[in-house]
């Protein structure tokens, strides 16, 4: 069903509602139906329709009875039904054993303000699908009228401006130069006595001097004190390597007393 | 010829909006054309254009806020293409969308009270992505859940000029169908309690037991 | 208005073709037309209506025997906007500019060789819109590359005389702006210098680090 064809059924006027009622006379166009309705307050709403009478006069009491009236028939012709609209026939049924009590003897809610509640909701449904049925009848775009087909457009053209300054420029530039100077790692010369230099120094003292010498002796008395540092270290290897040739012989008489050095004599 | 254009002849403010609202793919509201015409005021011309077009085959309308050219409604049926662009609506979405269109904003459980039945998520879906309905915020409720407005698409399609232009809305409202069933049972009630005696109103969803007295 | 309607109120015929022209995709033969109307002949109201529309912001014109609506040719303007977004420089398209700058001409491959890293084109692309540097030709080696220049823009948007102005090696060297810089205090250096970009003169914008030597 499209809703072109469908408005003048399912949503005309109060008065001449036939899309429905016209197929009540056969059941089984009925209820064959019920798959269609959008549940049970919709077929109840439908139902109220067919009084054919302003939703606000509708009887309860007659509306109740059609609802279970065809939902017992729905089930007698083995249809199966959900759950909900067998819910609404026993809270219809009892509604109806409510309304036929003396007043006095009715529970809080009353069965006339539960009665009253569910014309309400029935009159905003039917407010509503007869809105729908209105609006969808208006004069659509697209079905009734046109926009221009083939409309030029309007362009609008984004034109950047590019902000940057002479700092960033040269600022820039300056990191590309010092991001991609090569690295080059240069070891400042230091002072230093290497081995062969200590070796000649302490093998040509030893020959001058007979006795023992300590070790500090033999190094060069003026240099600064890096320099000391390395003599001492290259001088000791010195001696030790002489010591190892035979050509000189080493004393210490305490631990980590001065270390004495003297000629081997031959 | 000369006559009518010495009377008629658009100024150039004039034709400025009447080419700008041909060219445009989409409505535009009277400050996006003025920002498109550098500022001018546009409103003149606007009702001008407006008031020219009345009874042409094309016409300048209003809706929601948003301007734009679109033929008469009375040509319909020699303009109706064999390919239809306007969507298919099922049932149930038809009522939603009447139901957010009367009551917005409405949230989902509220569309559900009217109906009496749930709404399949996708029937709300289809409504937002046709663009007729928007979401328009939480309800600053427990739960906040998700409200539901139109959208000036729904209003260009449905050729309304506001929500007030919407069928029968004033008929409605003044009957209280627009309200929630608990205020209206409350109204009625409170009216029954009163004085059964009292006229009751044609808008009061009178009651079964006053079902003479209101008629 | 009731004049002017008497005068000019279109017939249906003109309205049909009117609305018909206006919804059409695609310009129109007037016997097209006649078929759309079921075979009105639609001559006269072709004529009509492009008189009517003369002098309006909107035109009815025949181009090889099709009639369609446009806008009005002196309103062409109007149907684009300018709009300029002001943007600023990324930090690599700076350095590509500086290369340039300092090194013009200069080819792609040589911008990559002194950056260390490859230049998306989309950098370049940026300079030249930006009217900064300009293809310069192309260098007679092998694959004849395309070379890249500065611009007069680029003197004038730099307040450079000339590219001698841009400093030396030394100077930069001197201002510390050759001295490797920790990544994460470059970046900071590079926030500094964008926060304060509006105020920075040519001699003041110095890093943090050597401002007692460039003061």
């Amino acid at each position: 069903m499209t809703e072109v064809d469908s408005a003048p059924a399912l949503f005309g006027e109060a008065d001449d509602w036939d899309g429905i009622a016209s197929a009540a006379t056969d059941d089984t166009a009925l209820y064959l139906e019920l798959d269609g309705w959008e549940g049970p307050l919709d077929l109840l709403l439908d139902l109220a329709r067919r009084q054919k009478v302003d939703l606000r006069k509708i009887s309860i009491l007659e509306l109740v009875d059609q609802y279970i009236g065809y939902i017992e028939r729905a089930e007698a012709m083995r249809l199966e039904l959900a759950a909900d609209y067998l819910v609404m026939a026993a809270w219809l049924a009892y509604l109806k054993s409510s309304l036929l009590l003396p007043r006095e003897e009715q529970e809080d809610p009353s069965a006339e303000e539960l009665a009253l509640r569910l014309q309400l909701r029935l009159q905003r449904l039917g407010a509503m699908r007869e809105a729908a049925a209105r609006l969808l009848a208006r004069d659509r775009l697209g079905r009734d009228v046109f926009v221009r087909g083939a409309p030029e457009g309007l362009r609008i053209d984004r034109k950047n401006l590019w902000q940057c300054d002479w700092f960033a420029l040269v600022q820039a530039y300056g990191q590309v130069k010092a991001r991609t100077v090569p690295v080059v790692h240069m070891v400042r010369d230091r002072m230093v006595m290497t081995l062969e230099s200590a070796l000649a120094r302490v093998s040509a003292m030893l020959g001058v001097k007979l006795d023992w010498m300590e070790i500090q002796d033999f190094l060069p008395p003026h240099a600064d004190s890096r320099l000391r540092r390395s003599a001492l270290a290259s001088s000791f290897v010195a001696a030790l390597e002489l010591a190892r040739l035979g050509k000189a012989e080493l004393a210490q008489e305490v631990v980590f007393g001065p270390l004495m050095l003297r000629q081997v004599r031959t | 010829m000369t006559l009518r254009q010495a009377q008629d002849e658009p100024d150039d403010l004039v034709r400025a909006v009447e080419a700008t609202l041909f060219a445009a793919e989409a409505p535009m509201t009277a400050e996006a054309i003025s920002t498109h015409l550098g500022g001018a005021d546009v409103r003149e011309a606007l009702a001008g254009l407006a008031a020219h077009y009345t009874g042409r085959g094309v016409q300048l309308v209003e809706r929601g806020k948003r301007w734009h050219f679109q033929t008469a409604p009375d040509l319909a049926h020699l303009l109706r293409r064999e390919r239809e662009d306007v969507r298919r609506l099922s049932r149930a979405a038809t009522e939603v969308l009447a139901i957010v269109a009367y009551h917005e904003p409405v949230s989902r459980a509220e569309v559900e009270a009217i109906r009496g039945v749930q709404t399949a998520k996708g029937t709300l879906d289809v409504l937002l992505e046709a663009g007729w309905v928007r979401v328009a915020g939480r309800r600053e409720v427990p739960g906040r859940p998700v409200i539901y407005a139109t959208t000036p698409e729904f209003l260009a399609h449905f050729g309304l000029a506001s929500r007030k232009d919407l069928p029968g809305i004033d008929e409605l409202r003044a009957a209280g169908l627009l309200d929630p069933v608990e205020d209206a049972l409350e109204a009625a009630l409170a009216e029954v309690g009163a004085a059964n005696e009292t006229e009751v109103g044609a808008d009061s969803g009178a009651p079964l037991a006053s079902e003479e007295e209101s008629a």
